[in-house]
C-alpha cells in the first residue's frame, strides 16, 4: 500500500517535460512535490495564474497571490496572469495537458473510452459546490484521479456512481494506494500493483469488473 | 467625463432593495471591500449576488450574508461559509450553483450580448437538469444562458478618471468578467491615476466598462491559508 | 441642401459628455471633425482602439498604429489597446453609446421600434464583405445612418429594402442632406429640414412613407 | 519545455497540402509576416485560410493568393484585393464572408472549447441563412460554431521562449485569437527575449496557446492608408 506521498510521486511520473498540468486541492496538490529531474511543467491555478511557484517565505505572503486553494503561493520566472473567463477558456479549450483530481465515487461503462466520475457533493451534507472541477474534467487533455482505494471501508470504483456525477466519461487514469489503472473501452485495466497488494486484495477493494494488463507490473515506488 | 466619486458611499446612488450585483473576486482575494462595506452600512435587501464565492463566516460578502441582506446567491464554491450554511439548510436563502468557468462565461457573455453559449461543463451531470443539452461533433453540451445584473463591483489595482483599469496578480480573477456583466459598474481602486497615467497596452478592463470609479481606502487585503514554506 | 460636412456636423449635434462611439469609414468619419466643445467622447475603432486620435503628423507615422478604415491615427489620452474579440464583445454587449454608418438602402415597417439597413453588398457587383457592420448595427445603442438622401437619382429611403441587409431593425436615426428623421414605430418621423428643402421636395425624393413631426424645424447649421 | 524555432522554414515542420490556417493581423497590420513568406516559398496548396482580411493585391496573404496555394477564405472583408475578385468570379476561390464580430468569437470559441454560442449579429440577413435562429428575451440571435485549425500564425512584439506573448498597439488585433484556435500555433515575434523577462501581469497572450516560436526578421510592416495631418 502507498502513502498519499506515495500516490502523488507514481502521478508525477506521468508528467511529460513541456505540460501545462492543473492540480487539484488536497493529495493532487503533492504531486508538485516529485515532478521528474529535467522535466519542465507549469502549474495552472484556475482563478488566473499560469506558473505557481512553491509557497512564499514566511512574511512574504501578498494576499494578491493565491492559488485556487486559497493558499499563498509565489509565481515563477515566465508565468502569466489572467481573469477567471480567460483561464477557463483554456481550461475548457483543451490546452491543459493534465489535470489531477480526488474522487470520491468512480465507475466505467464498458464501450466508452473514460470513466464517471462523482468528486462535488454527498445528497444530505452540506452542498460547498463544485468550483471548478466540472469545467477541469470536461475541458482538460488527460484526466487522472488521484485518490485512496477505498474510503471508510466503502470501495470507491463502482459499477456505476450513486453520487451526483461531476462529470461522465472524463476519467482516464486511476492512481491509488493499491494501484495504478487506465480506463479504456474493454473496461478498468490495471497495469501496476503497489508492492505487496495482490490482484485478490485489489478486487476484493473495487466495486467494479477490472482487467489486469498482460503485462502487469508491481509498481516501483 | 464624469465617472470619478468621492466614496464607495456616494457611488451606490441608485443602488435598491432587490437589486443584482455581480461581484469580483476569488475567496478574499481582490475584494471590492469599500463597496461591500458601504452596502452593509446602507442596509440593502433582497439583493441577488453573482460571485464565484460568499466570503468567509466573518469577512468579505459573508459581511452582507450575515446580515441577511442577500436573498439569491449565485456562485460556484461556498465552503468557507458557515452562516451560508444554516440560511441555507434553514430555507432562508435561494442558492443557484454554477461551475466557476460556466459562471466566468455567463458574465462575459452577459457583456458581451452573446445570447447564450454551449458548454461540455456539466453534461451528463445534474446541472444540465433542466437544460437544453446538444451533441455536437460527437461531444456532449449543455446551453448556458448570459449573466447580466444592475450593478457590479469590481476592486483594482489602478485606475484612471475615465475608469481604465489595471489589476494585480490573480487579485484579477472574476473582476474583468464582473465589470462587464454590470449594467452600472462601479470600480474601487487602490490608486486613482489621472487620465494618460496608465500604458494604453497594459490597460486589463477598458473604461468602457466602469461608469462609476472611486480611490478605496484601509483596504485589509485578507489572507484565507497562509502557507509559507521554511527559510533554508 | 446640406454639403458632406454639414450632416457631419449635425450627426455630431447628437454627441453627449462621455459617449463612447463608433464612426464608419467615409462621411462618418467627419463626424470627429465636429464634437462639440466641451464634450468629451471617446471614438472606438473595432480594430482594437478606444480613443482615436487625429491622424499622427507626417513621419509620425506607425505601421501598429491604424483605424478600421486601415489609415493611420494617433491615440489620446485614456485610451486602450484590445484584441478583436473583446472589441467586438463591448460592441455586441452595448456598451458603445452611438455607431454613425452609412447605408445603401433603408426601410422601416410600421410598428417595428428601428428600421431595417442595407449597406454592404449589391447582388451581381463584387462582394467586398461586411467587416464589422453587421455587428455594430446589431449591437450598438444607438445607431444613426448618414448619407446623402439619394444616390444617382434613386431614393434610399425605400418603402422595403431590395438589396441584402445588413441588419434588421437597426436603425434609430437618418441624416442626409434634406432631412433629420427618426425612426419610431408609428413611421419615419421627420424633425428637421435643410435650409431651403420643403415637405413637398422631400417626400419627392422619398419612396417611404414619412411622417411630419408638429414641431418640425429647419435644422440649424 | 522545447518550443524555440531558428526561422519560420522550421517552424512550419508538419504543415501539408490542405492544411486549415488561422492568421491572424487586420489589413497589413501585425502580419506575421515571416510565416507567410515562407509558406509562399514551400509552396503549400489547397490551403484554408482563416483571416479577418486577404491583404492586398501584391502584399500580406495576397502573395499566397496570388500564387493559388489558397483554396479557401473566411474573412470579414476583402475589398483591398483586386486578384482575389477575379479568382472569385472565375469560381477559383471558395469564400466564406463572416461579420468581423463573429469571425472574432468563432476563433475564441474554438479555442475556449465553446460548441457554438447565439449572436445578434446578422439575425434577419443571409448571413443567418441555413442557420439556427433563435428570439431570446425577444431579440433575433444566430446560432454560430466555433473554429478550430491544423495550424495557427500570429505576429506579437515580444515573446518569450515559453510563448508568452505582447503585442503593441492595434498590431494586436486578431492574432490572440488566432493564436486560441490553432492546434499548432506558430508566433513570430519582433523581439524574442529569456523566459523570466516578461511582466506575468502584462502578458497578453499566456504561453499555453503557443506551440512553436521564433525570432522574425526583416519586417516591412507595410502602411495600407498613409494619413497624416500638417504641422501647424
Amino acid at each position: 500500500m502507498l502513502t498519499r506521498e506515495q500516490i502523488a510521486a507514481r502521478v508525477a511520473r506521468e508528467l511529460k517535460d513541456g505540460f501545462y498540468v492543473n492540480l487539484g486541492i488536497g493529495l493532487p496538490t503533492l504531486v508538485a512535490n516529485y515532478i521528474p529531474d529535467g522535466v519542465e511543467v507549469v502549474l495552472q491555478s484556475e482563478n488566473g495564474l499560469l506558473g505557481i511557484g512553491p509557497f512564499p517565505f514566511a512574511g512574504d505572503e501578498d494576499p494578491d497571490l493565491i492559488n485556487a486553494g486559497k493558499q499563498t503561493v509565489t509565481e515563477i520566472k515566465g508565468s502569466s496572469y489572467f481573469s477567471s473567463a480567460d483561464s477557463f477558456a483554456m481550461i475548457r479549450g483543451g490546452k491543459i495537458d493534465l489535470s489531477v483530481l480526488g474522487a470520491l465515487q468512480i465507475s466505467h461503462k464498458k464501450g466508452e473510452p473514460r470513466g464517471d466520475l462523482a468528486n462535488w457533493m454527498v445528497p444530505g451534507k452540506m452542498v460547498k459546490g463544485m468550483g471548478g472541477a466540472m469545467d477541469l474534467v470536461a475541458g482538460t487533455k488527460r484526466v487522472i484521479i488521484a485518490m485512496e482505494h477505498v474510503a471508510k471501508g466503502e470501495a470507491k470504483i463502482v459499477k456505476e456512481c450513486t453520487l451526483p456525477l461531476t462529470g461522465k466519461g472524463v476519467v482516464d487514469t486511476i492512481v491509488t494506494d493499491l494501484a495504478y489503472m487506465d480506463v479504456t473501452p474493454e473496461g478498468i485495466v490495471v497495469r501496476e500493483l503497489a508492492p505487496g497488494v495482490t490482484k485478490h486484495e485489489l478486487v476484493a477493494q473495487t466495486k467494479a469488473p477490472l482487467l489486469f494488463a498482460p503485462d502487469l507490473q508491481t509498481m516501483a515506488v | 467625463m464624469q465617472k470619478v466619486y468621492s466614496d464607495a458611499e456616494s457611488a451606490l446612488k441608485g443602488l435598491a432593495d432587490g437589486a443584482s450585483i455581480a461581484v469580483g473576486g476569488f475567496g478574499l482575494s481582490g475584494n471590492p471591500e469599500n463597496l461591500i462595506t458601504a452596502v452593509s452600512k446602507l442596509g440593502t435587501k433582497n439583493l441577488t449576488v453573482v460571485s464565484n464565492n460568499c466570503g468567509t463566516t466573518e469577512l468579505g460578502l459573508g459581511v452582507l450574508l450575515k446580515a441577511k441582506q442577500i436573498k439569491k446567491m449565485i456562485s460556484s464554491y461556498v465552503g468557507e461559509n458557515k452562516e451560508f450554511e444554516r440560511q441555507f439548510l434553514a430555507g432562508e436563502l435561494e442558492v443557484e450553483l454554477c461551475p466557476q468557468g460556466t459562471l466566468a462565461e455567463r458574465l462575459r457573455a452577459g457583456g458581451a450580448g452573446i445570447g447564450g453559449f454551449f458548454t461540455p461543463t456539466g453534461y451528463g451531470t445534474q446541472i444540465a437538469e433542466g437544460k437544453e443539452t446538444r451533441i455536437i461533433d460527437g461531444k456532449g453540451y449543455v446551453l448556458e444562458k448570459p449573466l447580466v445584473t444592475d450593478f457590479a463591483f469590481v476592486k483594482a489595482w489602478k485606475g484612471d478618471a475615465w475608469g481604465n483599469l489595471v489589476f494585480r496578480k490573480t487579485a484579477r480573477n472574476f473582476n474583468p468578467v464582473a465589470a462587464m456583466a454590470g449594467k452600472i459598474t462601479i470600480a474601487e481602486v487602490e490608486e486613482l491615476v489621472p487620465v494618460g497615467a496608465l500604458d494604453p497596452d497594459q490597460v486589463h478592463l477598458p473604461s468602457v466598462y466602469v461608469h462609476r470609479i472611486f480611490q478605496g481606502k484601509n483596504y485589509q487585503k485578507w489572507i484565507e491559508q497562509r502557507t509559507v514554506r521554511e527559510k533554508k
